[in-house]
């Protein structure tokens, strides 16, 4: 796997990355909200792999753009109401949200700004090899195997939940 | 320029791990041209064998025997009002069939058709294979709402739960095949040694493990392989949306499912994506256990000669297709009404001959005088010979299914997925990593 | 869309949860326009989910008016238009009304025209259900089927043709016995086609009966209980297949049913497995009735002594037959000229119709294509 | 071109997350808010990887895996509970889920 490390690559999917993750909180229609969040995501799984980390990358697709999206699509369409959509979208201290989100905006970027030095003396090291998904599996399996095991039961205990909620009678 | 394109030529890695963008451009277009041919040929077999099924004879009147029956529907389908209804939801309408399109096309960039007939061989490679896959799922469900209609809703909904809950016990069993790359073995309970780190995703590295192993995945740990093989073949049925699981698009209950709403080139890219679906998780089912490239018994029957028996059978099967052609001249009625049939099918007939007889020549050209472009060209043809053979039989299959079978309901459907598949296949993985540690 | 909205208010529901949600409920319009309901029947189906709450049939699609016709036509101009209710079984319906006349003049059809009659209609009734099991099995989902009885049923509609010039709607006998003498050749036409038919049904089962998707989509499908089915005035195999033993061919014997030996198969569960192997037991039975028929036909006249205007005497008159999908009764009122006063039909696709509600309460969508396959409606006959 | 950096990813992770947060923050609807949520999400697995990838090692990698996993689980149980209120109240609106019971 040797994907094109090019700047071109990096702002086009960064550049879809955020035009996706602007339309999902503008939308007025969920439906649409959700399909610029899988463009979202897909360019995500693209800057992963960019970043050689072609495990996380197929596990972004195959978990959110395959399956977490199309929950949340299902979920859409069963409640998807009229009216939703004719509604106000934006709540009262929309003006506060978004103030608050700029400030942390721009504190983010002081800090990259104030900590740019660090970065830049740091090359990004080379490619290591090629088995990275077997080192993430030993990893998981060895280092992690504790974490591995509590975040197989969060996933039983939230299948659970799920049923439990959204089952009409059980 | 020249350069470039010729210097891939002697290598043995796929243009993707080469780097070499050129060469890699040239297989994704061969592939689409070659995919998109496959589709048309399809279509064709399966109204024609379905047919046969059926006591009837299919196509007939569009060229000899309706060869040219698919084009004349390409056309059709081309050239038909494009309806796009007025209470949709324009711009998703719009881009629904392309995103099924997309995802069942990018499948085939790791394709392993053979060692380096493929555009990439990737780290992941059915891990990207799958994930690519389920994307279809969000082009059936995004087509089914923008209808804004019943039908194409209730349909969507069914395609969507059905194409969710079949990927996890295909899933399942491919992890199963994934984890006999890591267990060496000989044959079927010989001798296995667990070994570290030589498991694999990537496509390629799948197949040359049971080259090294000397089995396909398929007889490894008998039964197991088979059990994990069947349930992929049952899932992939599924995945989809063929028949008995074409739930989806029961024309009974539901006109037509998500695509009720669609017509012209809209519907027909949905076609198009389906097929190519069908030829894409065929040539998986191939990859993890049939052996991919790998053609019968390599070593059973190995040695030069056989080597060279088997390069022969590309050229022969287009020669034997072609001389089924020319039977057909043959049995064609002897009236003025029928000459240009006749002459069509036998000059349809000679290309198949001549593409039969280059194939040959390819292979004797290089037994005779064996120099390293030509034996590449021989082995480079018999590897996607072979493949390609493999997925036909699947294809064959696909037809049959659809000849014999009544559809399953849909509560039936997901509790064979749920309550028989899964079960089953993590049962296969747990016992398969239990044979392997056992035998390690 | 007045017409929707009080059809859909004429579902008289009891959801128990019905406070709790009721906003994914779908009210779904399944036809006229449907490939699954046999011709222009449309369904209201309330759906929760997929699952069927309450259904409202929409018929009159293809009403014709045809018992208005007959008040307006002398009772031999009247036969043919017979023929148009159940095209399918075009056969049994001009029996039913020819006898249903006969027995209004007094007239007896001489032996030789029974036999015809009797080899003629179960060979219709073979035609109707290899119709019913291709389309059936269709639905369902299987193709091939549809084909196998198609090509078979082509063989009976080849000695109608023979016999009658016509292949669907034959109007092969009138008042009184039959218009054509058999042409040479007809027994040996029919014998061949026994012969031929025998093991295709055969064939059909083995794609079918214990194929194990069949056996899912069919077995406790669409359940109607004996006495469910008496009260809703079900008949025929639907009615049989829920253990009822009624056939009117054995219970009020027309013709001369009674000199030829068969069975009447019935079902145990009542669903849509049983009626299928009843159905398929039935052709086999006509197969034995033809039989019989064919070697023990007589010589003779075909016609009795009817007069050339049909003038009945003042009187009412009901007949009914057993067609291939049920009780088929005519109710004729003369008043003594020679057109009939009234001509009430009691077809039995439509009274089969009504249990439709009934037996795909709390089953799936994929249930209702599957029980209107099985009750095996012809939308002329239910429209008229 | 300047060569990129892991500050270049930093900058789209920052941007996406604050996306995220004027989400969750301003939209009324929850499936909207929800998916904001996952934006949030995203943008810090992006962080974890380009980090993961600077110092070459995989910790930041398998870390974003665990992270994907906890998103799975939330948005399952986060649709239950939609659904559940959805049938209850026949609203999807977060300003008007303000009651601790119903």
């Amino acid at each position: 796997m040797t994907p094109v490390a090019t700047p071109f690559f990096f702002y086009m999917l960064s550049g879809l990355a955020v035009a996706g993750g602007l339309l999902v909180v503008t939308r007025r229609n969920a439906v649409h909200s959700a399909l610029s969040l899988i463009v979202t995501l897909l360019a995500v799984a693209g800057l992963y792999l960019m970043l050689y980390a072609p495990f996380v990358a197929g596990v972004q697709i195959i978990v959110y753009a395959g399956g977490i999206m199309v929950l949340f699509l299902f979920v859409i369409m069963l409640v998807s109401l009229e009216r939703t959509i004719k509604e106000r979208q934006f709540n009262r201290m929309w003006p506060v949200g978004l103030a608050a989100s700029c400030a942390l905006l721009a504190l983010f970027l002081a800090v990259f700004e104030k900590g740019k030095k660090l970065f830049e003396d740091r090359p990004l090291p080379p490619l290591t090899e090629n088995n990275n998904t077997q080192q993430i599996g030993l990893m998981l399996y060895g280092n992690y195997m504790f974490a591995f095991e509590i975040a197989s039961l969060l996933l039983l205990v939230a299948i659970l939940g799920a049923v439990i909620m959204a089952k009409k009678r059980i | 320029m020249l350069d470039s394109f010729m210097s891939y030529l002697g290598s043995t890695v796929t243009p993707g791990e080469a780097n070499n963008q050129l060469w890699a451009m040239i297989y994704v277009l061969i592939i689409f041209a070659g995919v998109s041919v496959a589709v048309m040929a399809m279509n064709w077999l399966e109204r024609k064998a379905l047919a046969h099924f059926q006591v009837r004879l299919g196509p007939m009147r569009v060229g000899p025997h309706g060869l040219l029956q698919p084009i004349a529907d390409a056309v059709k389908l081309l050239i038909k009002e494009d309806i796009i209804p007025a209470e949709s939801d324009k711009f998703v309408f719009w881009i629904a069939p392309l995103i099924g399109l997309l995802a069942s096309f990018t499948v085939y960039t790791v394709v392993p058709f053979g060692p380096s007939q493929a555009v990439s061989d990737m780290n992941i490679g059915i891990l990207f294979m799958l994930g690519v896959s389920s994307l279809a799922v969000l082009g059936v469900v995004m087509a089914g709402w923008a209808s804004n209609s019943h039908y194409p809703l209730i349909g969507a909904l069914r395609s969507s739960a059905q194409m969710v809950s079949y990927e996890v016990a295909m899933g399942l069993a491919v992890v199963s095949a994934i984890l006999m790359t890591s267990l060496h073995g000989a044959g079927l309970y010989g001798v296995a040694k667990l070994s570290d780190g030589t498991g694999t995703l990537s496509m390629i590295g799948i197949v040359q493990a049971q080259q090294e192993q000397q089995v396909w995945f398929l007889f490894k740990f008998f039964p197991l392989g088979l059990i994990a093989f069947v349930i992929f073949a049952i899932a992939m049925i599924a995945e989809t949306n063929r028949a008995p699981f074409d739930l989806p698009e029961a024309e009974s209950e539901l006109t037509a499912g998500f695509h009720t709403e669609y017509s012209g080139l809209r519907w027909s890219l949905f076609m198009l994506a389906e097929y190519a679906a069908m030829i894409a998780v065929s040539s998986i089912a191939v990859t993890l256990w049939l052996g991919g490239w790998v053609r019968p018994f390599p070593h059973w029957l190995s040695g030069p000669t056989w080597d060279f028996i088997f390069a022969l059978f590309p050229g022969l099967t287009f020669l034997g297709l072609g001389a089924i052609a020319f039977l057909g001249t043959v049995r064609m009625p002897k009236h003025a009404y029928f000459r240009v049939q006749t002459i069509g099918l036998a000059a349809f007939g000679a290309v198949l001959a001549l593409i039969g007889v280059f194939l040959l020549a390819i292979v004797i050209g290089a037994k005779v005088s064996p120099h390293d472009i030509l034996n590449r060209t021989t082995e480079g043809l018999s590897n996607v010979f072979w493949f390609v053979f493999k997925v036909a039989v699947f294809m064959y299959l696909y037809i049959w299914y659809r000849a014999t079978w009544p559809r399953y309901r849909f509560d039936q459907l997901m509790r064979v997925g749920w309550k028989v598949m899964l079960p089953i296949s993590l049962g296969v993985l747990i016992v398969t990593a239990i044979v392997g540690v056992l035998l390690g | 869309m007045n017409d929707r909205e009080n059809a859909v208010s004429n579902l008289d529901l009891e959801t128990p949860e019905k406070p709790y949600l009721d906003s994914n409920e779908l009210i779904i319009n399944m036809g006229p326009q449907h490939p699954a309901t046999h011709g222009v029947l449309r369904v209201i189906l309330k759906l929760d989910g997929e699952k069927v709450l309450g259904t409202e049939c929409v018929i009159g699609y293809l009403h014709r008016g045809v018992e208005k016709i007959a008040e307006n036509r002398t009772y031999t101009m009247f036969n043919p238009y017979v023929d148009r209710m159940d095209y399918v079984a075009a056969v049994s319906n001009g029996l039913g009304y020819c006898q249903a006349v006969e027995k209004l003049l007094n007239v007896e059809a001489p032996p030789r025209a029974n036999y015809i009659r009797v080899i003629l209609t179960e060979l219709n009734r073979i035609a109707s259900h290899q119709l019913w099991l291709g389309t059936h099995a269709l639905d369902i989902g299987a193709m091939t089927p549809l084909f196998y009885t198609f090509r078979d049923r082509e063989e009976i509609l080849k000695i109608f043709e023979k016999y009658c010039g016509a292949r669907l709607t034959t109007h092969a006998f009138r008042i009184g016995g039959c218009q054509y003498e058999t042409y040479a050749g007809f027994e040996k036409d029919v014998k061949n086609f026994l012969t031929f038919v025998a093991p295709k049904i055969g064939e059909y089962e083995e794609l079918l009966t214990t194929n194990r998707i069949w056996l899912e989509r069919t077995k406790n499908v669409g359940v109607i209980s004996g006495p469910d089915a008496i009260a809703l005035g079900v008949t025929g195999p639907v009615l049989r297949a829920s253990g009822v033993k009624w056939d009117i061919r054995k219970a009020q014997p027309y013709a001369n049913y009674s000199q030829f030996d068969f069975e009447i198969p019935t079902g145990k569960n009542g669903d849509t497995y049983d009626r299928y192997l009843v159905r398929m037991e039935e052709m086999r039975q006509s197969l034995r009735i033809i039989e019989q028929a064919v070697n023990g036909i007589p010589e003779g006249p075909i016609m009795a002594k009817v007069p050339k205007v049909i003038k009945p005497a003042v009187g009412e008159i009901y007949h009914s037959i057993e067609a291939p999908k049920g009780e088929l009764g005519y109710f004729i009122v003369s008043d003594g000229s020679t057109q009939p006063y009234r001509v009430r039909v009691r077809p039995p696709s439509f009274v089969n119709l009504q249990a439709l509600d009934v037996m795909v309460r709390g089953m799936l969508v994929a249930d209702v294509v599957a029980v209107i396959g099985t009750l095996d409606i012809v939308l002329g006959e239910v429209d008229r | 071109m300047v060569p990129i950096t892991t500050i270049h990813y930093l900058v789209v992770a920052a941007a996406l997350f604050v996306l995220g947060v004027i989400g969750v923050l301003t939209r009324r609807n929850v499936v909207i808010v929800l998916m904001s949520i996952e934006l949030i999400l995203n943008a810090v697995n992006l962080n974890l990887v380009a980090f993961s990838r600077m110092w070459g090692g995989l910790q930041g990698q398998v870390f974003s895996i665990f992270i994907v996993v906890d998103a799975a689980a939330e948005a399952a149980v986060g649709l239950g509970i939609l659904i559940a209120f959805f049938r209850n109240k026949e609203t999807i609106n977060v300003d008007e889920i303000d009651l601790l019971k119903w």
